[in-house]
């Protein structure tokens, strides 16, 4: 099995965690910042928290506003994702992001998305446009 | 990217520190999207949250020297003058709500800001000319500069548009370039598009209508401002949208062929009465007793406050009613005797507030009714829930007390 | 022409006599162009003056029953609460100057108008969609939102726009009409069109131009939205346009073929710097000492507003100057700043009045100085005579009491 | 000579009256509603009085505002035109000219121009669309 995957920095960073994954677009101003549990109601990884995560998700939805505070909240609180993998970045998040100097990256290789499972620890290296599977869960 | 002589200087930091670290971000954000260059703005709006985040980055650009090139419109805060004389509002609020709202004004006055603390820009404020580029963030101004005007900007966030506000520049990516406003999913609308309320509804579809530029077709009658900044807004709470068409309206879809520039659409989607019922039931609180009315997210115009006045004239409510407004549409409204009718039914209109806000905190746990998603869907946070209906039920149900 | 049964009976009275009596005057309106019908409007504006002529059409409309069906903006008379208080206007001003502007305002509030009270409507307060059908007045208007934001609307007189709000209906003539849109003048811009200023003077070339609808060529740069106001107000002044097209910036001109409709210019015409200088020196009056200084007509924006700020910060005038604007632009530079810095130079901004006012009568036999021809135009008929230069020049001007 | 010229109605009305011709565009405003003498300096017809003739000029210029105030103030002095000849219609001079009642036409044939001069007595028949000339000077 493949442990390494090409893909394109959107925001500067090195980072090693856990794999959280998510079907559905977040808007980090549902995300609890002293928990960095999601609590919209009905979101595919609601109850679950992003905080350190590498968090797998297709893109940002919701107010430009409350996408960069949310966010910001939960850096304050050390429970923003170390890094996030998205499909279809945009301004607002991308941005976020690298104000808040949080590493980020898309067109990830489309093996990568069958490749892992919530729990996988992995290392991104958006600098290089990489990520590696360090260990499987 | 290939920066010019200039840029590379404001980069370097030659006009200042704010200056640079705007142009660092920005350079950044034009390299995640492989943008060829910069290219010069002429107008910009900073959706200001009097959050923390964004107050924090305005005030680093001020402490770096960062002054607006383009001096940039803005989103709102609250308004201290109207809430802290309101007792019920005041008890709720802390000392720090109401000293973060002092910094806020405090540093976008100082970075040059027009200080309009109104998030409909697009149809008063601030408005663009047909293919003017532009920075704005909010997230129902950039689709309706976009669609609406057929001027070109990407979807900012506030932090951004304030990096091009200070620049005066953005990167040129995304929506700025002509392939990448064509349609990608046709719309069709079947629903009756017969009230401004509906295009909420439509607006709400987003999981249905998937990522990219959506193409609305069935649409027979022009839809007013108030429909599209409608649409705009509750697209981005329930999705990300920058840009759509509707054909044989908005200017860059004069044909169905102009709004797909000639590709076949990637997905096709069909809207439906049923749809907009079943959107409206699954986000709105169950109907019954409700303690209060607010509306205006966004703003509302001054005709959405006559059509307001015009329903409670002579009457009494039964719950509290207020509308969130400009400080101008407040002061029209005084001036054509609306306010008044409005004030003695017992409602009242607020300026130059968001509805997230701390201002709001005392309505916790209360239900409230309103014609807008997008203002139903973040108070939740904060324990206050919506029923949701049409402008017209919603009143009527303030009149009331209750709603079927 | 052919009415509707609907139609019919509005012109039959029985919609009311108001209604009846517009349709009247918009029916013969449309058979004298040959209009075929009559259709519907979104939008109006009507350019109340303040005067005879209209507040006494006004105030027939109101007594025979007339309710504005399309609430309308309106032009600004002027400000009772800013030359009440000051005595040398005061003194100027007549019983009957006063009594109109309360007749006026009264009226119109009757008749459920929008009470803007400012002549820039097409900046802010009220603004078409692409190919929106319309009825406005304002000679800086029409062409302003003709051809930059692409709707449809003839040149009213404040009289026939007040008809068209009231049966929300225009004969369909003229610029309702694509073929009529098209130019039929080619406009050969030689002159260094690197200021607002310069579009003023472009605009009063309206002799040179003659009649037809004008398509420029060689405008390099965007105009800024104050140089396309400045362009509308002096084409108006200087002639009758309702329409002009810049090739590559507005809407329905990018390119010059799609300007002129594949016809061929009737007629070409080239402007030079020295055209322009020429028209300034014949319309202006000698250099030497002034009196004082006037600005805003059409009334300006908040950015203009912070242009003069900008100038004066830190120093003294050395006569008197007067910046006329929309309440809210008055509201906008308090809020920024801007107000204080101008009243610390002995300047003052005086919202929702025109300059061809009464409340100005106490400026006769002086001499002033502006940035508008259309500013000079009207008052020299009460003696009031006005040096003509850029603002900037303009300005310092007012800083040393003389021009040269 | 041809005394009988076809016209097309604008506003209603039919007057007799004295031809006072200008080639320039006109300002209503500025023109003194105690005289109606044209006041606007440089006009070709500046000094002489639009009250009671049938005017004939190209076309109106100026402020919508002022042009309807202009020929408002005229008609209450009773020195307003007692009809216009007009080759450019615009729609302020016509509305204007509607609502006060003053006739109004265009589209006169084109000899019509090179028949008259300022004095001639002419009866503008706007309801049938006829001009004709009574009297030469
Ligand atoms: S900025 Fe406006 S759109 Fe709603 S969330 Fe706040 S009131
Ligand atoms: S309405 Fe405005 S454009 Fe001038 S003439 Fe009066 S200030």
């Amino acid at each position: 099995m493949k442990d390494n995957f090409l893909c394109h920095k959107l925001s500067e960073g090195v980072v090693e965690g856990e794999v959280l994954i998510s079907q559905d677009d977040i808007c980090y101003y549902l995300v609890d910042p002293a928990t960095g549990n999601v609590i919209e109601s009905g979101h595919d990884i609601e109850g679950q928290s992003v905080a350190q995560k590498i968090l797998v998700f297709p893109g940002g939805k919701g107010s430009s506003v409350v996408q960069a505070d949310g966010l910001f909240q939960l850096l304050m609180k050390k429970n923003a994702p170390k890094a996030m993998v998205i499909k279809n970045p945009e301004t607002v998040l991308v941005t976020s992001g690298i104000i808040m100097e949080i590493a980020m990256v898309d067109k990830v290789e489309e093996q990568f998305y069958s490749s892992i499972k919530n729990g996988d620890i992995v290392r991104v290296d958006a600098n290089n446009g990489e990520i590696a599977i360090l260990r499987r869960k | 990217m290939e920066l010019t002589q200039m840029e590379q200087e404001m980069l370097a930091g030659k006009h200042g520190e704010g200056v640079a670290l705007a142009m660092k971000v920005q350079v950044a954000t034009g390299e995640a999207f492989g943008a060829a260059r910069m290219v010069p703005i002429t107008r910009a709006h900073v959706a200001l949250s009097n959050q923390d985040a964004d107050t924090w980055f305005a005030e680093k650009m001020a402490k770096a020297g960062a002054k607006c090139k383009i001096a940039p419109t803005v989103n709102p805060g609250f308004s201290l003058k109207y809430f802290c004389g309101h007792c019920q509002s005041q008890k709720a609020m802390t000392a720090e709500d109401v000293d973060m709202m002092h910094r806020t004004h405090n540093v976008y006055k100082q970075l040059g800001a027009v200080l309009t603390y109104n998030c409909t820009p697009y149809l008063g404020s601030n408005i663009p000319q047909f293919k003017e580029v532009i920075g704005f963030s909010e997230s129902s101004a950039t689709p309706y500069v976009n669609a609406v005007w057929g001027a070109r900007s990407n979807r900012e966030s506030s932090l951004s548009a304030l990096c091009a506000a200070i620049t005066g520049l953005v990167p040129e990516y995304g929506l700025l370039l002509d392939e990448n406003r064509k349609g990608d999913i046709l719309v069709e609308v079947q629903a009756d598009m017969d009230k401004d309320f509906a295009y909420q509804m439509l607006g709400y579809m987003g999981k249905k209508i998937g990522p990219g530029i959506p193409v609305f077709v069935g649409i027979a009658k022009r839809p007013t401002p108030e429909a599209l900044m409608n649409l705009g807004a509750q697209l981005n709470t329930s999705g990300a949208y920058g840009m759509y068409h509707i054909v044989g309206v908005t200017p860059e879809a004069p044909t169905l062929e102009a709004a797909f520039g000639g590709k076949e659409p990637a997905r096709k989607v069909v809207i439906t009465n049923q749809d907009l019922k079943e959107i409206r039931d699954t986000i709105s609180h169950a109907p019954g007793r409700i303690d209060f009315a607010l509306f205006g997210c966004p703003h509302f115009s001054i005709n959405q406050i006559k059509q307001v006045a015009d329903i409670v004239q002579g009457q009494k409510l039964a719950v509290d009613l207020w509308i969130m407004t400009s400080a101008n549409n407040k002061y029209l409204a005084e001036r054509m005797g609306l306010k008044e009718i409005l004030n003695a039914a017992g409602a009242d209109i607020v300026e130059e507030t968001c509805m997230d806000q701390p201002c709001w905190h005392f309505l916790k746990g209360k239900v409230g009714i309103t014609d807008s998603p997008k203002l139903a869907y973040y108070p939740k946070k904060r324990g206050i829930n919506f029923v949701i209906r049409d402008l017209e039920t919603s009143v009527q149900a303030a009149l009331k007390g209750e709603v079927e």
